[in-house]
């Protein structure tokens, strides 16, 4: 049985206010949600909560149609923040590695190689180099490589493509899909449109229902 | 874990950190002590095991700070919090890599140091013993510090509170054990037992806390 | 003048960086080899002479003390001559020189130190006092590491250049307090006697290992320099490479 | 008390130890680097001066 | 006489190698910069060189049509990078009234209050929050909000709308265009379309030069 | 310039638990001594100024890494660097902010921890006298440390190193000065001028070098 990711009821805080309420939706395999809304409605939040990084005010996050035992649904996610999670003084290899060990890959699935990674994300060949002597878009894209090396069935992305230029967007575009298409699920927060067919959750804000579009 | 563990080692080699700066902190911080006291070589003698100490603390303690921080600002804390592996083990193997790269090779320049001070070869290996034993639950009670102060933007107060007091005892017995050593009528051993155990309390009690905290504080 | 624009071009060829690559190659087999033979001979000198009556066999240390006693301060002079040339003529093997440069005189700062306190000992009844000597060569030993340190902990070589510069500069005041705190303070320390105005107070027994071993020494010293030289060129190179490989990542994309 | 001789022997032995460390280090460095500059050079990344002629 | 911003035969290096070389350009008053092309290409060292905080290798930015002394071009240039500039643990308003009795304005126009900036962002009243409880898109715009309690004459922004909404884009296209229609300058980088008319540099990356488009 | 003073003092008291830190860590030190020496009233009082000294160095070095690094990480150095403002005005005010936050905190702790050293009135005002003015020489000459330090990732100790040789005249004369206050024969106004003298002097040399650093270091 395919996997689905299942949210029911999901209200969250920041401090002391709500930030959204009763948020409720499933996503299945080989399904993508991407997340809407205006500055400081509450997509982080929810990517967040989602990944089991913010506790949730009620409600709750499971999976369903899994075969084996978890302890938590975040352990089958990816999860893509702002924020690269990748050490400037490493070389680019020293960091997926590290990163594709120390995750390991989940059940049902396995990550591909270093190189292949990179190649994937048309940076072949420098990864070599320090993390710190990339662009901004190379680092981004170099950050998404992690999303290959380990496999995990379901990737939140929190504003993937904000630093990527046109050609990155195509290839990472093709790599969800290709994700996709392997039974994968994607959740992404984004203010520009991703590329791939996807439902839409638009948030509100000020502890506003989302809405499903 | 053995990943982690090489990955905080490199780190700490890489990035002008660790291990070679740490142990000339620790030189320059002794060498400076004649300074001040003067060059009797008596009194040198006296208060080395605690000149040692001290400069061991202080050199631990500067730079653990960013034990977690460093993680946090760049995002890999997000992704260590969501793996299977317990966050406990996480922490504990952060906190050896960061002894093994740091606290050391404070152990290993201390003789070198103690002949500097003018300490009797009894002296300087008591005072070696006493921190091989002892500087681990310096970074385990600064890891509790550090996860603490991760992530409470006003946090810094409450560590200092936290870590420096807690790393009194540690100081404490560390520098008696040495002592006794010297002076015949105090015995060595019980002072080193208590260190000890308050070691192995912190190895036990600290990454437990840190990890509380970590998760508590992710936001 | 045109001899001097000679010299100036001379020089300038000598500084560039394939050239010299080119010159190391060449001298160093040669230099490697000297090394080794005046070692051979410096070390049977030291142990055939016989031994003071004072000091015993103690005095053997001295083979080994001075030497890199002098080398250490020597290779501190290498580097301030190169942050000179990096200051004033912005050369770019000038930091190369004073970055290879650093480990060594560490090393031999470190030797003077350990076999000075293993002279000491017997001598002396210690380790080590906190006398003028003995303590400005800590002090330059640690001003090697912390020169080291710096290098390493900056991975652009350009911009490091400058503030090292900067740092041996300042710190070269120390080497002239090393050389004469034996006479601007009474110290527990030897006075020179080598190396003084009005000629050698020492026997000529004691001399001729001791200059056949600082010879031996000092080549040393240039042998490594110079590999550590070609080293640290071909690391720039590989940087640089790699940062070029960087920009042209994704090109064809 | 150490007897005169192992002060001897100690100096020397430490000399030539240090001497050895640091001829290591820089013949190790060395290795590494060509390594580099062969791997690099392999995988068709040649510096632009190189490329140029070899000019300055 | 109506300021202008001079750019001629610039290049600059990273490290060892030369990013690009012989750029050369005229900015006048009222106009507005697009700097583009593909990640890596050179575009935010570009913007660090016209504001002062990379040395050029060559050539000169020079500022023409001023009729007062100033020490470097750089002091009539707000530069908004990649981070914001301003502290978590302060508040927004805290922040911001740093920065603009820091900055001061320069000769020529002022900066408008703090509540008058953070409104014209769309964020009014939330200035007495710290900065770190904004979400990503809420502390870009009040980032930008410092372009407008100090007054500097010319704007350079790299990637500023990279995590803002659709409603936040359009504010900030109104807040470029007031600005360029007050004799101002705006050289910014972008992988979107900026919503105001500009010319266009492209970056081709690789020490090639950019191209006028 | 006075907002930027504000500020930093505000940064201080807010989130790096600056002044706390400091105190506590001196505190640490000072009580560690009489554990090491034992409780010889007449030695400890005979070392307290020299003890009180070095705890003093060793506490204004902890943060004062950050003084730049976090403008650096945020972007806010960025824009200090385009003002119209001499950056040595900028870093002048920095450091006085950071002395105020960390250093003065010192200072008035000082007369406490003599008490604890059982030190004479006279030697206790004496050093802490002499702390208010050389305290600062160190925040200035660390601020030159600050500064080349500031692209280094881990750059914390290597602070440290280059400015601690640095720091050892003010050790030497602050110390003295404290000695001759409490011993006849010496007199105390000459080490004392002589450290004023070393104050202003870095005053004006710290900052100077600090901001060539910052300029160069900027990419
Ligand atoms: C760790 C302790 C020591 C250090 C750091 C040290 C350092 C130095 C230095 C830097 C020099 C070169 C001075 C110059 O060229 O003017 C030197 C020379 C010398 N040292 Fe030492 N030394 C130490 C211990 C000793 C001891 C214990 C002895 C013998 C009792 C000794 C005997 C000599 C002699 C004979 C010279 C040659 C002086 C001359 O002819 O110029 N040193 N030492
Ligand atoms: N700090 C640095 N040190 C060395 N090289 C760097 C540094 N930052 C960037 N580079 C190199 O300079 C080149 C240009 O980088 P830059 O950041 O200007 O690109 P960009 O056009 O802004 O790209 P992006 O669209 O990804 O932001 C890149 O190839 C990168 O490898
Ligand atoms: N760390 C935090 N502490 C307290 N409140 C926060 C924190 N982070 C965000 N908030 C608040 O939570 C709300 C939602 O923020 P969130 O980051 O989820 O928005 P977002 O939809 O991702 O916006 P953006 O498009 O700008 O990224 C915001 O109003 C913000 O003020
Ligand atoms: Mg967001
Ligand atoms: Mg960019």
């Amino acid at each position: 049985m395919p996997i689905s990711l299942v949210v029911e009821d999901l209200s969250a805080k920041r401090g002391e206010d709500l930030i959204f309420h009763d948020i409720s939706f499933v996503v299945s395999a080989g399904e993508a949600l991407v997340v809407t809304g205006p500055n400081g409605s509450g997509k982080s939040t929810l990517l967040r909560v989602l990944a089991g990084l913010l506790a949730a005010e009620y409600g709750s996050v499971r999976l369903d149609g899994i075969s084996f035992e978890i302890g938590h649904p975040r352990e089958l996610c990816h999860y893509l923040g702002h924020r690269n999670a990748m050490k400037r003084e490493l070389t680019v290899a020293e960091n997926l590695s590290f990163w594709k060990s120390f995750m390991g890959d989940s059940d049902g699935g396995s990550g591909i190689g270093l190189e292949e990674a990179t190649e994937a994300l048309g940076l072949g060949g420098i990864s070599h180099l320090p993390f710190g002597y990339l662009s901004a878009g190379q680092q981004r894209r170099m950050a998404m490589a992690k999303l290959l090396v380990a496999y995990r069935p379901i990737w939140i992305l929190d504003e993937p493509t904000a630093a990527l230029d046109a050609s990155a967007d195509r290839l990472f575009a093709a790599l969800v899909s290709r994700h996709l298409g392997a039974g994968g699920i994607v959740v992404a927060a984004t203010h520009q449109p991703l590329g791939v067919e996807a439902r839409e959750l638009r948030m509100t804000g000020f502890a506003g229902v989302g809405e499903m579009v | 874990m053995t990943s982690l563990f090489l990955r905080d080692i490199k780190l700490s080699v890489r990035a002008g950190g660790g291990a070679l700066i740490g142990v000339l902190f620790f030189m320059t911080v002794v060498a400076v002590v004649p300074f001040a006291v003067g060059p009797d070589l008596n009194l040198l003698s006296r208060i080395g095991p605690a000149i040692l100490w001290i400069g061991a603390l202080l050199a631990s303690l500067l730079g653990l700070d960013r034990l977690f921080q460093a993680e946090r600002e760049d995002g890999s804390l997000d992704l260590m919090l969501m793996q299977e592996a317990p966050l406990v083990l996480t922490v504990l193997v952060k906190c050896l890599a960061h002894w093994t790269a740091s606290g050391l090779p404070l152990v290993i320049a201390a003789p070198l140091l103690g002949l500097f001070m003018n300490m009797s070869e009894v002296a300087i290996g008591a005072t070696m013993l006493t921190l091989l034993v002892g500087t681990p639950a310096i970074t385990f009670i600064g890891a509790v510090g550090a996860a603490v102060a991760v992530t409470l933007p006003r946090g810094g107060l409450l560590v200092s509170i936290l870590v420096l007091p807690l790393a009194i005892p540690v100081l404490i017995f560390g520098v008696s054990a040495a002592y006794a050593a010297v002076e015949d009528p105090a015995p060595f051993l019980p002072p080193l037992l208590i260190l000890i155990a308050i070691t192995l309390f912190f190895a036990v009690i600290g990454p437990l806390a840190a990890a509380l905290a970590l998760r508590s504080a992710s936001d | 003048m045109s001899e001097n624009s000679l010299a100036i071009r001379k020089f300038s060829d000598l500084a560039n960086p394939t050239r010299f690559l080119g010159l190391a190659a060449l001298v160093l087999p040669w230099l490697a080899g000297l090394t080794a033979v005046l070692f051979a001979i410096g070390l049977y000198l030291c142990f055939t002479t016989e031994g003071d009556y004072q000091q015993g066999e103690t005095v053997r240390i001295m083979y080994v003390h001075v030497p890199s006693a002098w080398l250490s301060m020597m290779c501190y002079t290498v580097m301030a001559l190169s942050a000179l040339g990096t200051l004033v003529w912005r050369h770019p093997l000038a930091d190369v020189a004073a970055r290879a440069a650093a480990p060594i005189g560490a090393g031999f700062t470190f030797l003077a130190l350990v076999t000075g306190s293993l002279w000491g000992k017997p001598m002396w009844g210690t380790w080590w006092v906190w006398d003028a000597r003995l303590t400005s060569v800590f002090v330059l030993f640690l001003m090697y590491l912390g020169l080291i340190a710096l290098n390493r902990a900056m991975d652009e070589p350009g911009k490091a250049a400058k503030v090292s510069a900067v740092l041996i500069l300042v710190g070269f005041v120390n080497i002239p307090i090393i050389k004469f705190s034996v006479e601007w303070w009474n110290t527990l320390h030897q006075p020179a006697s080598v190396l003084r105005l009005g000629g050698s107070a020492i026997d000529p027994e004691f001399l001729r290992p001791l200059l056949v071993m600082a010879v031996a020494f000092t080549l040393l010293f240039f042998t490594l320099h110079i590999a550590a030289m070609r080293n640290e060129i071909w690391r720039r190179r590989v940087t640089s490479m790699r940062r070029q490989a960087a920009r042209s990542a994704g090109r064809e994309v | 008390m150490m007897s005169h001789t192992a002060y001897v022997v100690a100096s020397y032995g430490i000399a030539a130890l240090t001497v050895v460390a640091l001829i290591l280090w820089v013949w190790t460095d060395g290795r590494a680097r060509r390594r580099e500059l062969q791997a690099l050079d392999a995988a068709g990344i040649r510096r632009r001066s190189a490329q140029a002629g070899e000019t300055q």
